[in-house]
């Protein structure tokens, strides 16, 4: 099956991102497709490469990244919320005039289009949030 | 159709279970999760509700959350199937679809 | 799988005090070009969000409660809001917004955007989705 | 000593008034902000709850939050008084210490 | 204002599910350094912070309630946990963890430090803290 | 009376930065001295200077900014809250090894003893959460 993930909270507030990571990796090893995963509200907050969870911890910015990596995961953060929240890549820190970018690795960030072109596409969006 | 519904927050601190119990048609199936996994214990103060809609509706608890606050699968309350992240991931495929109550 | 699928936009949350309700609506207007079948439920307190007379000088946060009457422009008709939930929070549909939309169907007749449904009307609803977004 | 609680949570949604009321002492006060407010008004299903605490403790509910949500000041709860930011710090000093009902 | 204030924490949310019952312990421990006179209150969903038991391998997050424990060597004896709340969940004093301190001013005997209290006894507990920290 | 301040929640996914700011300035009217805002939890997303809200709304980040820089104010955002969160000053990027930092003009990153310093020397700490 084709799944659509949908992330509406921040990483260790919540555990909407552990759980909805848990499931994507469950179903990736099931053999399913993840058509996308889409970070929305506080979910952008995901997306941060400055994070320094403490070390006994898990790194969920790092985890995500890394699955993405293994399995080609298309990771879209969504750029209304992102700029709420001070989410930036390289071309949205320039747009905006701000001086640097927080990104990480494997996000891209894309509009809300994105969020319905998987609902359309996907045999089932499933959503973690608050 | 045939849903499957989520369920994240404890029926003690918000009105996300009633709520979702309000809609679940028969034949549908609640999935606790998160913090909603208390839920699915014994000798609560919802206990009753949760067992009146057993008649209609399959309950589903996420092991994991479960293990993680500490409740057994003793506390149970009988009919309660747990679940891993691969049982969460078979039954969205099992069903016709998902509504996640957040 | 058909061209069109239906979308629901499930909203129970209040407004101002979280985004959901905001961003939710955000969701609903873009999605808006997708053409798909797009329905809106409003049930606990999300039926808050409709009220009217909604004034946020105070509070100093954009009002875009004047939003859902424009949502008839983006061609979406069918506005649930739940009987039960309105009830248990004393409030009747005079205290919320007219919304409407031109029926082209019908001469462009001004017909109602909202209308008030049982829970057990509101599950039916939600079971014949195909794409559950909840806020 | 006489304490201010505050709640910004729906009734409807959390338990968080509920618990407030349950350690409010006579001669404290309890003020509704943000989405907690929608407890201020008349003919909701917690209107009795709040009426038969209001015998022993004082309620406020802050202003600018309620005409946020469309609930005019002709739908409060009668005996319940409005506040704005400015009268919400000077509760804050009138009474002996504050807790937030989180 | 006297030396030392009356601090209390009232936890009142479940554990892991959110992010409140571990960072309100950071705020215990380090708060513990100041001399200052300390309570925590566990009631409503609090009291799961406290079960037995605890596995968190699953979903792969800290498993902080060890800590817990070590709040007696950190001189935290004061630790409510309310009766009502227990009940209402089908809990009782045996589901939580024995959180013990050493009595320095008998013999260094070993006590509990958690006491069951009513929502009456715990409304006093509240009246009477000077400063008061949700989480 | 002498006040301090404690905000739990970021900026604009819940209300509490708001109702705290409109606190915060409405007692410095009043005459009444802000010892500390403290922000905890979610609330050190308060202190990046990436936002971008859009035009028509508040912005959150700068309001606080402003109101601490005309009258003083001591921001103060938990370097643990602020590590899990991405949340870094100068001093902390270079420490952590990351390649920028986010905060914003106004606010400083200090310890959690700040908070318990907040609670022992003001008359009233008030906390605005989730």
């Amino acid at each position: 099956m084709k799944f659509g993930i949908m992330v509406n909270e921040g990483p260790y507030t919540h555990e909407a991102s552990d759980t909805a990571y848990h499931f994507t990796k469950a179903a990736l090893e099931a053999g399913h497709e993840i058509f996308r995963v889409f970070f929305y509200h506080d979910g952008v907050n995901n997306a941060t490469r400055y994070t320094v969870p403490p070390q006994d911890d898990r790194n969920i910015q790092v985890r995500w990244s890394e699955l993405a990596e293994k399995h080609n995961l298309d990771l879209v953060v969504c750029i209304a919320a992102a700029q709420r929240r001070g989410i930036l890549d390289e071309n949205e820190a320039k747009r905006q005039g701000k001086d640097g970018d927080n990104i990480a690795p494997g996000f891209r960030i894309s509009g809300l289009g994105q969020l319905i072109e998987a609902g359309i596409q996907c045999d089932r969006l499933v959503v973690f949030g608050d | 159709m045939a849903m499957l519904h989520t369920v994240n927050k404890s029926p003690f601190e918000r009105n996300t279970l009633d709520s979702c119990m309000r809609h679940a048609l028969p034949g549908s199936a609640i999935l606790l999760i998160e913090d909603g996994v208390v839920a699915a214990t014994k000798g609560t103060a919802v206990e009753g509700k949760v067992k009146e809609k057993m008649g209609d509706v399959s309950f589903f608890v996420l092991g994991p959350d479960l293990a993680a606050r500490g409740l057994g699968e003793d506390k149970l309350i009988d009919g309660i199937s747990v679940v891993d992240y691969n049982g969460f991931v078979e039954l969205t495929t099992k069903y016709d679809n998902v509504q996640s109550w957040l | 799988m058909s061209d069109v699928k239906k979308f629901l936009y499930v909203n129970r949350k209040a407004p101002y005090g979280t985004i959901y309700a905001l961003e939710s609506l955000e969701v609903v207007l873009i999605g808006a070009a997708f053409e798909q079948d797009v329905a809106l439920a409003f049930l606990d307190d999300g039926v808050y969000q409709l009220t009217k007379d909604q004034n946020t000088d105070g509070i100093e946060m954009k009002n875009f409660s004047p939003t859902y009457s424009a949502l008839g422009d983006y061609d979406i008709r069918k506005i649930y809001v739940e009987k039960e939930s309105l009830e248990e929070r004393g409030l009747t549909i005079d205290d919320l917004q007219h919304l409407t939309y031109e029926d082209e169907d019908d001469d462009w007749a001004e017909k109602d955007s909202i209308q008030v449904v049982t829970a057990k009307e509101l599950a039916e609803i939600m079971d014949q989705s195909d794409v559950i977004l909840s806020f």
